[in-house]
């Protein structure tokens, strides 16, 4: 049983296999309850209750107090990340563009001011690079995930 | 007015609305919530007696839009109105306008908001009553350019490290700490410009930045029959982004002599312009024990609910029971264990406390003795980026601090919400640092544990595990049960809040 | 032991076992939870570090098998049992047998326990300490015929109306009323019979019944280190088939002096016994303010949150630590507010409170400030007719007796649960009767409101009203999305808990 | 739109009109919002939103601090209502049967007790009549609504 997911720490491919009622990966074990909720025992042999839910395609897991955010990345499908774009991280509006197309910046530059929730973001380069495209003007209101500018390493 | 309320609007959403409108429903004073078109769903709207919706698609035309609350209080014969804090609460010309039209302002006088609401304003009458401020600077020009050489020149007087604070600001925002001279213009133009969208008013003024200092609050109550009386205080030095997440009462280090001098300057403060009803005197409490007044809010608090839990007073009723004019109900102040609330945001604190939306699939408050959950929110509701992105505030008591933050860690482990990211992590593991546990936190504290920001101690394991569950959930297909109604129609659809059982009883 | 518990089995079930392993939780305790079969999905397994499932089908061969838990406890080198109420709580033997394993029991010693435990027993022990008794005879006799005739010849010098009471009772169980001679043979079967499934014990003792009465308990606490303390009293007088439903703390009519006075003899009480632990002393009080000793309760109690709430002491907590040998950490006795607190059941009270049973297809608790649920059930589960119907402890604090008991109505009007029968308007209404709000209940205080049983007080228009809205639901088909679930899979296999929403966030 | 619910009251047929978005039975009013919950409007003008959940056949609904438990009948199935009969108000175990086949009872007589949920319950004649027939001994365990003795007017 293969499974690709998006993580924190970018995309993990995992297989888990079985055997008997329990599931195993990577030195932990699980096992599905009679009422549906998964039992974890750690590689310590402890045992923990974990919730899960999914929305969309991401499934949110929550175990020993820590609340996990799993993408799955349908078998086929190719993973959401961009490739050099920076993304809107949620729905807002444009504020301030502190660049222009083909400007030189380095890591941390702060790129554009975002207002979101009452707050401003600002949208930092990640890396060195050269600005090669702005796709929004201040005023602007994007959707979140939209490609606000373009870098080029 | 026969010294009762009868009916109540509530100018206000979220979790504070539901903390007036339950406090009105124990009062057996009626209320009136108002509504924008996107919280129709909200759990305070469901928590009145009656509920009228606002017209209009911006925080400007609902919640702000003076005209139109007061013409639905006036068609639906409120004899008060509840601000809350945030939105109107403290707007002097709103306060005004609701006593012109006869209705009672929860709340002090216009006059009093005026005074404390401009900030630039308060220091100086804190200055002339003697209670001590904060060296700085205020800049009274409003115009962007003449304000930003002021701004240069003083803060040459001033020095480095400095803090821009807007006139009237509140929540964070229109703040901006510089280190540096180099910083000093586009921090002022970014504190402005919030500012401006935020109140309004774009003037700002210049304060030293004290390093090392707590932020130490006391609460206070007038009444209309001579009483004004202080709560003691809270601390809440652990901030993020200017905004507190960590708050207590009382304050680890504070000492009975201190309290005293400290309320009786706030005291000094709310006689001297006669407030009426609950607020706030907020102070930097320097480690040598001197103090400087902050700011005064005029109005109910965040964090009010940790007083509360020590002091035994209900502030909410009692700013009721004010407003209706009779005298309030607390007798002699009586401080019993600790309490401590910590806000419960959606926001990826790994990544500098961005705010984050979503919905919340799973949403299970901790239960048993000394918690208490003040929210607006319930399962399935969404997290929309139109509103603050807070949550929830948890509130724990226990008799002593230790205890408390025992009681806050068992409560943050048993809290689970799915489907938004949370700072529920972030917040636990604040109540594990020893800064934190021996109540040594100042307002620098987060930024001096976490310089290059927050991330979550994770062992490998625990997040191979998780990557275990969802495998397995995702090849039980533990999912399919609703999945398979995810036809077009529903999922573009009202979503039904009904649950069939599939299990019958004979 | 060094002054220090490490791990604790916890041997009982629902709302207190929940209670307990919070403790612990906060105390830094690892927890042991055992469950019967039929709860290994109940909160309280999920809230234990460890949870060990019990072999056998009965609560005879489950939660009181003695050798199969002190098995366990040994197996997983627990240094501590705590029993909390019912099941082996009173159970001397156990308690012993606890001890003799090297094992800390978290309560009195196991002569404590049977001293106070065997209700005939201890009522000789208070009256030769002096504390007052209730009239009444005590029955010797074991062997049914014998009992009978014995309490047919005692029934005569105590009088009518009188009390049949268990030895080893508690809860209301093997307990009976009687008014006439008439029935006296028949109740007694009954008590005997219900007190030898209960306790296996049938011993029953007569004691006069004095009407008009207060139900009113002293909470002690007593360590190793020379402290016996009393923490006020609660008000239990509310009582359904001799089962409290509503209990206050504190009592509304109580003076200083007469709390002083019972007080002392409750410590009296304990200390004649070498008590160790939280226990209750139970008093009636007569209305020209005599008491009298009824029995004591050797183990925390339902209705201990009251008392919790106003003195702000942790009760459970204070058992553990004086479990360890640590002295009880809380100081003076300081009563502040009030707190009431009612016993949600699924149960039928317009059908002379009838045991119910279903699934919790909802189960909404009321939030907000003084709110605090002791539950050990949440959203989904089944109420089964295996054990104790009570579904949660709905507890409120505030200033005064009057805004408990308007915080309580609202907490109820808040409380939603769907699937299953309760008392909810049942304890609505009681919150609402004059006699009630006006602090002069007695323990017949039910029985005089509603002689011929309550039934609720519903408008035809809100009946009406119910039942358009289940058409309603019906006609747009609500419980479609989920009834298309319901094929014979799914509705004889296992639920899942899993959700998925519809929408999708981009 | 014609429902048949079973209530405290007993049976109720129960017509609901529509006009517009909104139902109406017997002056009183509902709509169904947005997110599915139905929002009431009393004869006395008052709103109130109500909280439903189906279980088997029977709808649980809360009003105004009421619960309801509202069984409707299938259309064309019989009402489960007994003729006569005593049932079982919940699973439990005879312990003691009182009375005879043939003997003659006035309403409000012991018939049989029953203990379930840890406590003793009195199965009590609610007419008087005679009794037909005894369907359990003490001892025996029963379902709930099972019938366990017969009465005859």
């Amino acid at each position: 049983m293969q499974n690709q997911f998006k993580t924190e720490d970018g995309l993990v491919e995992v297989a888990i296999s079985k055997q008997g009622d329990s599931w195993t990966y990577e030195g932990q074990s699980c096992q599905i309850l009679n009422d549906g909720r998964i039992q974890v025992t750690t590689a310590d042999g402890s045992m923990h209750l974990a919730r899960a839910a999914k929305v969309g395609d991401t499934w949110w897991v929550h175990l020993c107090g820590q609340t996990f955010k799993l993408e799955r990345i349908e078998p086929g499908a190719s993973a959401s990340e961009e490739q050099g774009g920076l993304t809107a991280p949620m729905p807002g509006k444009v504020l301030e563009v502190m660049v222009e197309v083909g400007q030189e910046v380095t890591a941390g530059t702060t790129l554009m001011i975002l207002e979101a929730m009452k707050m401003e973001h600002k949208i930092v380069a990640s890396t060195d690079g050269v600005v090669t495209a702005i796709n929004f003007n201040a005023g602007d209101q994007v959707e979140q995930g939209v490609t606000l500018l373009d870098l080029e390493q | 007015m026969a010294n009762k309320l009868t009916k109540v609007l509530v100018a206000n959403r979220g979790e504070i609305a539901c903390r007036i409108l339950r406090a009105c429903s124990e009062a057996g004073i009626s209320s009136l919530a108002i509504f924008a078109d996107n919280d129709a769903n909200s759990l305070f709207v469901e928590l009145a007696d009656e509920a009228v919706m606002l017209q209009g698609d911006s925080i400007a035309s609902t919640y702000l839009d003076q005209t139109q609350i007061l013409k639905i209080a006036a068609d639906h014969a409120v004899d008060a109105i509840h601000p809350g804090f945030g939105f109107l609460s403290e707007r002097a010309d709103f306060a005004q306008a609701v006593g012109d039209a006869g209705i009672q302002w929860v709340g002090p006088s216009p006059a009093a908001i005026t005074q404390m609401g401009d900030k630039m304003t308060a220091r100086i009458t804190m200055r002339n009553a003697g209670v001590p401020v904060i060296p700085g600077e205020e800049i009274e020009e409003v115009e962007e350019e003449a304000a930003l050489i002021a701004i240069e020149e003083a803060s040459h007087r001033v020095g480095y490290p400095l803090l821009l604070k807007a006139s009237s600001g509140g929540g964070g925002k229109g703040m901006r700490a510089v280190h540096d001279a180099s910083e000093l213009i586009s921090a002022a133009q970014g504190a402005r410009r919030e500012a401006i969208a935020a109140f309004g008013d774009g003037r700002v003024y210049l304060e030293r930045l004290l390093t090392g200092s707590k932020h130490v609050e006391i609460q206070i109550l007038a009444d209309r029959h001579g009483r004004t009386i202080h709560l003691g205080e809270r601390e809440c030095s652990v901030q993020r982004r200017h905004q507190k997440v960590f708050e207590e009462a009382p304050c680890a280090t504070m000492r009975p002599q201190l309290r005293e001098a400290m309320g009786s300057a706030a005291v000094a403060a709310a006689k001297a312009v006669d407030y009426e009803g609950a607020g706030t005197v907020e102070f930097l409490l320097a480690p040598n024990g001197e103090f400087f007044f902050l700011e005064m809010n005029t109005r109910i608090q965040v964090e009010h609910p940790v007083t509360e839990l020590i002091t035994g007073v209900d502030l909410v009723r009692e700013q009721l029971r004010i407003a209706a004019g009779q005298p309030m109900s607390c007798g002699d102040l009586m401080i019993r264990g600790h309490s401590i609330e910590v806000r419960l945001y959606a926001e990826d604190a790994a990544n500098n406390f961005l705010p984050a939306i979503g919905k919340l699939a799973v949403f299970s408050p901790p239960e048993g003795p000394g918690v208490r959950l003040d929210t607006g929110v319930r399962e399935g509701d969404e997290v929309t980026p139109n509103y603050d992105p807070m949550l929830a505030k948890l509130i724990v008591w226990a008799p002593s601090r230790n205890e408390a933050l025992q009681r806050m860690r068992r409560a943050l482990d048993e809290f689970v919400i799915l489907g938004t990211t949370t700072n529920i992590r972030f917040l636990h593991e604040l109540c594990d640092q020893e800064e934190v546990i021996n109540g040594a936190t100042d307002t620098t504290t987060i930024d001096r544990l976490w310089p290059n920001g927050w991330s979550p101690n994770v062992s490998q394991s625990i997040k191979n595990a998780a990557l275990l569950v969802a495998s397995c959930a995702e090849a039980n297909g533990l999912q399919r049960r609703s999945s398979s109604n995810s036809n077009q129609d529903i999922s573009d659809g009202p979503v039904s809040p009904f649950q069939t059982l599939s299990r019958r009883f004979p």
